[in-house]
């Protein structure tokens, strides 16, 4: 048993304490060096991850590396690389830097736990680790009242998920009487299901639906993707909830394999409910960060179509989708990100920086922002060729064929939603688009910064790439589907 | 294996690129005008190349691309790609020329022209769904940015509501296509998205989706129809169209209808067709489509006589005019569907002069409204020559094109469908109406004063207008170019359906 | 087994209290303590489970737990006390900046 | 030399004027009078070929041309004695006209346009006439419509020209569907006996050629022929003006009088009596049903779709004359004349076709010659009066023979042989007598076989309206006073000599009756055809029919010339407006309310068109898309979003309620 294959959480962790330490021995000027070193970092860990090829488990059957945890972790370092390359202009004058990027590296070795996580135990710790870090991170800008107030509001319902999880987790121990997941199935396979799974399984559902953001956990995901730094609701759109996706998948997944058709159906119901909410709330929303909030919502409702159907077609499907909607949306915020800086060198002034009257002619004054924001919104919109096609293709298809297969009038009903959804969402992007592209622009061209137009890049070359060629990426989330014996 | 179809699609996407990187108006245009000329060389080429005497596949190329999902890059033209391949090409350079004068933007103007070529070349030529599909999406985004950007007044209302209607129902397409491919799936146990694959499995189906009501076979069916006739647009799917002609610049109307609205057709050739003599009641099926086509006509007709915007005007008249294809293509006889395909080309080239000659008269008049025109061929005799020539095209005058696409379908379809063919041919009078009543408003009588002082077309609208009056009388009067290898294809497409005569209602 | 049952009842209760206090309260620090006892419900379950199944992990569960719920309360306070210097209220009624 | 099956002059017909068209088109500015002489000199080396061909081919040879075209449709040339007569007729009058439009048109700029537009009108009505095929026949016939059209709106600077000519084209086009129909149907009949065995086409023949549609004929289904033939007739009742498809007629006038004189008189007009000449052995093939099915009202044995044709013709002759009675304008006047006379050739053709068999077209199409003739030359004279006074209302001219003699006297002749004037039994006479006398023996004799008289009472007073309103044209024109300040003037050498050449042959023409009707009789033996033989003796034709047309020609002449020139008579009773009768003439029955604004406006556009964009726009659009689908979802949207109150609490009870709702969701699908 070798740790090697943990080497990229070990670099993580270790290099979350080498720059807190770092940030201490030099000035508040040259702090921003952190920044490098921690995209340094997390890259080195994203080629270790992409680079490994084994599989082991370690601690006790505690924590394993499988092709399910490979992508999810390769999910979160894409996302943190491309959050902590753009806050190394977004923070580039704040003195607590050092804070900052050990929080983000911190953030993301618990998500990574959580990939990996074969027991209860390490799932809690890896959820509560990630969770806590962004709390602060939601809470960063100290003395802006909007970011205070999102990272209470994160905090409050994130606690409040995190006891419901802890109680359905308790209540699983209680009537499996491990904490394992492997043995936890075992015992889901052979035992009589009754009340208690059942409400355990709910409380499970809470805890992780939370974190995924489907209604009706979602209640304070706009608030604090709004009012968090742009680049933290980058890593929370893009990185944290998909934590909630990976738990799911390994808890839920393995759970529903037992009791399958009852909780399939609430399943349904929160993804159809999910889908058309997000949907349609974000029509009607003036913030961009708070319309990609409610558009994250809504691809959430997607993703949960893959425990509608729960095939390892249906799951790979989830899988690309929300690899896809890390870069899609990660690179979205880092473009409101760039349009914050745009409208605040305009006036220093301006409260409402992701109003969308500031995108009105973007493509003549930051193209490259208005290009990549283009290409996301198409891709979040499922428009080919991009990684959000590749996703919704492969979902929607697995949706199709088990409605075909099984003559199931109900679910081709929630594919048929679903098909209407995607076409509706088309709507608002298609309006900022159209603010972009249109509209005469307000104010001078301005100067993209580096860091951001890297980025932004880096998930622009992510969204299309996988569209282009996705045949490694389908292979790997079938692979990663495969774990899960469905 | 040759690679004219690639190099076709690769040569305007990069123009396109390059377009959008220029900076002057003059290398915008030159870059769109030499890659869509380069391309048009391309599809002549391949005209030569091809064979009409062969039904099938020709100059095909195939590359892998997602081995997992057996998605390949495989491309090809038949009797039903290469006549709209080489009509894209022919369209788009002279819609390059047409728009020559366009200031606002031009680099991404003619950038977005070109992505267009790039997306219908894509559609005509894919054999593999996957792609087919790809294209088919893309081609929605570009014609958003032209009518959004260089729009009329209702321009976000219009380009949303094309966008998401034509999505949609791209989309209930996408869903067909995966049933398809899963059953394929299903018997041979391997992933294929090869079009004709999946159609062949098609007879293989069996089963309800929902008991009783209907079953999977008609689902699939019903599905891919809607995703075709929507793009067509047939009634009662059409209203997205009127309003994107209106509100869309004259190139972007162009293309929306020369070519565009061939997507449709070309589903029901490639798509349809093979699968109507297995669906579960080819006999419902059947006149399903035939009343589409018919009231696409009919329909169309009336409401195009109703318009008071000559544009809009025109835009009915598209819709009425494609109801012939999906009529050609219910009689399931190989003269009636090569008729259906002759008026899809056909349509092509008349359609543009018709929305070239309302851009120069909105140009020059600066309004379309057909009541406040009035006497402009005192002023306008080039456009007018032009204009007449192009209405007269399209009211079916034969000599024409249209003509020879009409008949074949009126006379070919009658076996099959008599009572349907009887109704279209009522609409042929009041086609001949609207078109003569607007010409006579517009642009003959006193010359209205109000509209001040109005100059004829620019040469270069004339000019491409003109070349494209001679190509609709070269194949009025010599169709068979582009007729024999669309008769060559449909012969074995509809044999397979003769023994449905029978249960034709 | 009577016993377990009373643990749950208990545990239940006091979920449900906690449940209710958020649910009712208006100031941040008592919704802090509510969240707390429902925390602390799932450890009654936990260690209460644990004695019954005779296994340890549970025992070890609970302690990792509260360890993280006293980190959790840490983080809870600073945020509040960073809003009350900006906000001057920590009633949580009044703090909806942010909303539709 | 032209004959030969590869000749290459029969083609040549057609070419030369087509490419005079594209010529004076593209140079007609940069040549002298508009290019004028490069249609003239096209036309006149047609009718040369013409003559030519008619010289080799007479008189019992035909000349047969035929290359593929697309599908299953061939492009080909037929000239048989029908075909060469009529050539011959087209390109003759189309010769003089056009030398008579370089006087007549001298002032007008847009002379290239008229002389390419006239051009090409010639081309297609050569091009009707050589088909050899009923589809080429249609496409030429649609292109001579479309010329029409852009004749009628030569002028399209006025409005009611602009009015007229889309009302000629789409009333034609009303009867092109039909005969697109009846192609349809046929068709669809040859290939359902070729897939019944029954039938099969020749190896170098195509299924629209005439031959084969004739031989296939005899197989279709009888009714199914009735309606072919009648959707073909259906054609010519649009192009030829029968009624009910006449109105477009009277108001094609507005073109120039060349244009009137060339298509609405002599050539264009005269297609549809052509189509059923061509395909008479179709109309004689049909059945007689409806004699069997009311006996009362229809005469036994006679084919319906000749008794159709036979009747629709004599009450057009009856009823456009009528109006011809009241009319003010000159031209009008003629092209309700030309209507009349039409009706008779239609006439001739189902009474004559049904108890003489193919002796009608014979006697038809000597009719549509001589009528070519001087209702040219009427067209011509009044022109010429036109060009003179500056006005079209007879009202306002007067007394201008002094100063028009040549018009005049042409003028006279053409109305003496539009009234058949003539010596019975001499056999000597104008033109139009012996065309015309022969029509209405020839109903006659349909009359005495069928006992049904009703289509000779309809030839007859015709015939006597006919005389009258034409001689009020001429007195009303030519003697009183003048009624107007207008200096008149005899018209330049360049339209007088067409004149004179037309007076000729409208006096003249009528002696080559024997030998043409012989020439045509044999027309459909040479392509092969049998036709049903008609039996019986001729019946003995009393003295007093003989003489009929002549007494009603003489006494339509007197009438004339008691009342408008030596004012015996005081017509200003029954002439006004409160005469109901006389309202009804002069409003031509009201069929431009009826048809233009009734069904053209009122019924298509303001009904049927309308409720269509009422349904797209309030329905489609407003309500489904704009109001239930859009509004609704943006409703949605709002009330949802208003559900985020931003206070915490609520959504920490929101989760809660969540969790809630999963438990009893899961407990009624019955999970617990």
């Amino acid at each position: 048993m070798s740790y090697v294959l943990l080497a990229p959480e070990i670099l993580l962790t270790v290099l979350a304490l080498a720059v807190i330490l770092i940030g201490l021995l030099v000035s508040d000027k040259s702090k921003n060096i952190l920044g490098y070193i921690s995209a340094a970092g997390l890259a080195a860990s994203l080629i270790l991850t992409i680079a490994k090829t084994g599989e082991g488990s370690f601690f006790y059957n505690a924590i394993v590396v499988d092709p399910l945890s490979q992508i999810f972790k390769i999910i979160f370092l894409v996302v943190s690389l491309i959050a902590v390359i753009a806050s190394i202009h977004y923070f580039k004058d704040n003195r607590n830097q050092d804070e900052y990027y050990t929080l983000i590296l911190l953030a993301t070795v618990g998500m990574m736990v959580v990939a990996s996580a074969n027991d209860l135990l390490a799932l809690f710790v890896g959820f509560e680790l990630a969770s806590m870090s962004t709390y602060v991170l939601a809470g960063f800008e100290k003395k802006n009242p909007a970011s205070l107030e999102a990272a209470l509001k994160y905090f409050i319902i994130g606690s409040l998920s995190s006891a419901l999880m802890l109680f359905g987790m308790s209540l699983v121990y209680g009537v499996s009487g491990s904490t394992n997941i492997s043995e936890i199935l075992t015992y889901f396979k052979t035992a009589q299901v009754s009340g208690l799974d059942i409400l355990a399984m709910v409380f499970l559902v809470a805890g992780f639906g939370f974190k995924m953001a489907l209604v009706p956990f979602h209640m304070w995901a706009p608030d604090t993707y709004e009012g968090s730094p742009t680049v933290v609701s980058s890593l929370l759109a893009a990185g944290s909830k998909k934590m909630g996706f990976v738990a799911a998948f390994r808890v839920l997944v393995l759970a529903m394999v037992a009791v399958r058709a009852d909780i399939q159906i609430v399943f349904a119901i929160l993804a159809v409910i999910t889908m058309t909410y997000g949907n349609v709330v974000a029509i009607s929303q003036k913030s961009i960060k708070r319309m990609l909030a409610y558009s994250s919502i809504a691809q959430a409702g997607y993703i949960s179509l893959a425990f509608v159907v729960m095939t390892q077609m249906s799951i790979a499907g989830g899988v690309l989708l929300a690899l896809g909607h890390a870069f899609m949306k990660g690179g979205a915020f880092i473009a409101v990100a760039v349009v914050g800086y745009m409208v605040l060198s305009d006036n220093k002034n301006t409260k409402n920086t992701d109003d969308i009257s500031n995108f009105a002619g973007l493509g003549k004054r930051a193209p490259i922002t208005a290009l990549s924001l283009f290409v996301f919104f198409l891709a979040l919109a499922g428009i080919p060729p991009s990684a959000g096609f590749i996703g919704k293709f492969v979902l929607f298809y697995s949706v199709t064929i088990q409605a075909v297969s099984t003559a199931s009038t109900w679910l081709l009903v929630i594919v048929i939603i679903a098909i209407l959804n995607s076409a509706l969402s088309i709507y608002y992007y298609a309006r900022v688009i159209r603010y972009m592209y249109v509209l005469p622009p307000v104010g001078e061209k301005i100067h993209e910064p580096l860091p951001y137009v890297i980025a932004m890049l880096l998930a622009v070359i992510g969204t299309i790439g996988i569209g282009l060629y996705p045949e490694p990426v389908i292979n790997m989330a079938m692979n990663a589907a495969s774990v899960l014996g469905v | 294996m040759t690679a004219y179809i690639s190099l076709m699609i690769a040569i305007p996407l990069i123009g396109a690129i390059l377009a959008f990187l220029t900076k002057t108006r003059q290398q915008a245009r030159a870059v769109a005008l030499v890659s869509s000329g380069i391309s048009l060389l391309i599809s002549i080429i391949m005209l030569s190349r091809f064979d009409s005497s062969l039904a099938g596949i020709q100059l095909d190329e195939i590359h892998s691309w997602i081995p997992s999902l057996g998605i390949t890059l495989s491309f090809g033209v038949d009797g039903i790609g290469m006549p709209l391949v080489l009509l894209s090409c022919i369209v788009i350079p002279l819609t390059v020329i047409f728009a020559w004068g366009e200031t606002k933007e031009p680099n991404k103007f003619y950038g977005l022209i070109l992505l267009e070529l790039v997306g219908v070349l894509g559609v005509f030529t894919s054999l593999d769904f996957f792609v087919f599909y790809i294209f088919w999406e893309i081609v929605l985004i570009p014609m958003y940015f032209l009518i959004s950007i260089w729009g009329g007044p209702r321009k976000d209302y219009a380009a949303i509501k094309f966008f998401i209607y034509t999505h949609i129902a791209s989309l209930v397409m996408l869903l067909a296509i995966f049933a398809l491919y899963f059953n394929a799936w299903q018997i041979t146990r391997t992933p294929d998205f090869n079009m004709f694959h999946l159609l062949k499995n098609y007879s293989l189906l069996d089963g309800w989706l929902i008991t009783n009501v209907i079953s999977i076979k008609d689902a699939i069916f019903i599905g891919l129809l809607f995703g075709f006739i929507v793009k067509m647009p047939a009634v009662p799917f059409h209203t997205w169209l009127p309003d994107a002609h209106v509100e869309a610049p004259t190139a972007g109307s162009v293309i929306l209808a020369a070519l565009l609205l061939k997507m449709g057709g070309y589903g029901l050739f490639r798509v349809i067709l093979p699968l109507l003599p297995f669906s579960d009641s080819p006999g419902k099926m059947i006149t399903l489509m035939a009343i589409i086509g018919v009231l696409s006509i009919l329909y169309g007709t009336f409401l195009a006589l109703a318009q008071r915007d000559l544009k809009k005007m025109v835009a009915y008249s598209s819709i009425s005019h494609m109801g012939y294809v999906t009529l050609g293509a219910a009689a399931l006889v190989p003269l009636s569907v090569s008729g259906a395909m002759f008026q899809q080309f056909s349509h092509g080239l008349i359609t543009c002069v018709l929305f070239m000659s309302c851009g120069v008269i909105q140009h020059s008049a600066g309004t379309r409204i057909i009541g406040d025109l009035g006497g402009i061929a005192k002023y306008m005799p080039k456009l007018t020559f032009v204009m007449l020539a192009g209405f007269l095209a399209s009211l079916g005058l034969p000599g024409m094109s249209g003509f020879i696409a009409e008949l074949l379908v009126l006379l070919n379809s009658y076996a099959n469908l008599p009572t349907f063919v009887i109704l279209a041919l009522f609409g042929i009078v009041f086609t001949a109406g609207y078109h003569l009543w607007a010409m006579q408003r517009a642009v003959f009588g006193t010359f209205n004063e109000k509209l001040g002082h109005i100059h004829d077309g620019a040469n270069y609208e004339i000019a491409s207008m003109a070349v494209l009056v001679l190509l609709i009388i070269f194949f009025g009067l010599y169709p068979n170019p582009v007729l024999n290898m669309m008769t060559t294809t449909a012969t074995p497409l509809v044999r397979d359906a003769a023994g449905l005569v029978g249960v034709i209602v | 087994m009577a016993d377990l049952f009373m643990f749950l009842i208990i545990s239940a209760i006091i979920f449900s209290i906690g449940s209710y206090g958020i649910i009712t309260q208006r100031s941040g620090i008592k919704i802090l303590m509510s969240i707390e006892l429902m925390l602390n419900a799932a450890n009654i379950n936990l260690v209460a489970f644990s004695s019954f199944n005779g296994d340890a992990s549970g025992q070890v569960f609970a302690l990792f737990s509260i360890a993280i719920a006293a980190a959790e309360a840490a983080i809870g306070f600073a945020i509040l006390v960073a809003l009350f210097k900006v906000r001057d209220t920590i009633n949580l009624d009044n703090i909806n900046i942010l909303r539709w | 030399m032209f004959s030969e099956p590869d000749s290459i002059f029969p083609a040549l017909i057609v070419l030369l004027p087509v490419l005079a068209f594209v010529l004076t088109l593209f140079l007609g500015k940069k040549l002298p009078h508009g290019g004028a002489y490069l249609p003239i000199a096209a036309i006149a080396g047609s009718f040369i070929i013409s003559l030519g061909v008619f010289l080799e081919i007479y008189p019992d040879k035909i000349v047969q041309q035929s290359w593929p075209w697309f599908a299953n449709m061939n492009i080909g040339i037929l000239i048989d004695p029908l075909a060469v007569v009529m050539l011959m007729m087209v390109t003759f009058v189309s010769l003089l006209i056009h030398i008579y439009a370089v006087g007549y048109m001298s002032h007008d700029p847009a002379k290239p346009r008229y002389f390419a537009e006239t051009a090409l009108f010639t081309a297609a009505m050569l091009g009707v006439v050589l088909s050899d095929n009923i589809l080429q026949f249609f496409i030429s016939w649609e292109l001579v419509g479309v010329c029409s059209f852009l004749l009628i709106g030569f002028w399209y600077h006025k409005p009611s020209a602009a009015a007229a000519a889309k009302k000629a084209f789409l009333v034609t086009r009303v009867g092109d569907v039909l005969f697109l129909a009846g192609i349809v149907l046929l068709y669809v009949n040859i290939n359902e006996i070729i897939a019944s065995g029954r039938f099969s086409v020749a190896s170098d023949n195509y299924l629209l050629q005439f031959s084969t549609m004739f031989e296939a004929a005899k197989l279709i289904d009888p009714t199914q022929l009735t309606y072919i033939t009648l959707l073909f007739f259906g054609g010519a009742i649009g192009k030829s003006g029968q009624f009910p498809l006449h109105g477009w007629l009277p108001d094609a006038m507005e073109g120039p009088t060349t244009v009137s004189a060339l298509i609405h008189a002599a050539t264009m007009v005269t297609a549809g009596v052509y189509l059923v000449a061509r395909t008479f052995p179709m109309f004689v093939a049909t059945p007689a049903t409806l004699g069997e099915l009311y006996p009362s009202f229809f005469p036994a044995h006679v084919p319906d779709a000749l008794l159709i044709v036979a009747y629709i013709g004599g009450f057009t002759a009856l009823f456009a004359a009528t109006m011809g009675l009241v009319m003010n304008d000159i031209k009008r006047v003629l092209a309700y004349s030309t209507v009349s006379q039409l009706g008779y050739m239609m006439l001739a053709l189902g009474t004559a076709g049904a108890v003489l068999g193919a002796k009608a077209v014979g006697i038809s199409l000597f009719h549509l010659i001589s009528h070519a003739f001087f209702k040219a030359l009427l067209f011509l004279c009044a022109g010429s009066v036109i060009h003179a006074v500056g006005t079209n209302d007879i009202r306002e001219m007067g007394g201008l023979f002094k100063k028009m003699k040549i018009t005049g006297t042409t003028m006279m002749i053409a109305a003496l042989s539009l009234a058949g004037i003539g010596i019975p039994f001499l056999n000597i006479g104008t033109a139009g007598f012996f065309s015309k006398d022969m029509i209405i023996e020839g109903s006659f004799e349909y009359g005495e076989k069928t006992g049904d008289m009703i289509p000779y009472a309809f030839a007859v007073i015709a015939a006597l309206l006919t005389s009258i309103y034409i001689f009020r044209l001429w007195f009303m024109a030519f003697t009183g006073k003048p009624r107007s300040e207008r200096h008149a003037h005899e018209s330049p050498n360049v339209m007088t000599r067409p004149l004179m050449i037309l007076a000729i042959l409208a006096l003249f023409f009528g002696f080559t009756q024997v030998g043409f009707y012989g020439y045509l009789e044999k027309n459909f033996e040479l392509m092969g055809v049998e036709m049903a033989g008609h039996e019986g003796e001729a019946p003995e034709i009393p003295v007093i029919i003989i003489l009929l047309p002549v007494i009603v020609g003489v006494l339509g002449f007197l009438i004339s010339y008691a009342i408008y020139y030596k004012r015996w008579l005081d017509m200003s009773k029954i002439i006004s407006s409160s005469n109901p009768l006389y309202k009804l003439l002069l409003n031509r029955y009201y069929e431009p309310k009826i048809g233009a604004d009734i069904i053209g406006v009122k019924l298509t556009h303001d009904v049927v068109a309308q409720s269509g964009e009422f349904v797209d726009r309030k329905i489609i659009d407003g309500l489904v898309i704009d109001n239930i689908i859009g509004k609704t979802t943006f409703s949605l949207g709002e009330a949802a979003r208003k559900l985020q109150t931003g206070v915490v609490q609520n959504y920490a009870s929101v989760t809660l309620l969540g969790v809630g709702l999963l438990l009893i969701v899961l407990k009624l699908v019955g999970g617990i």
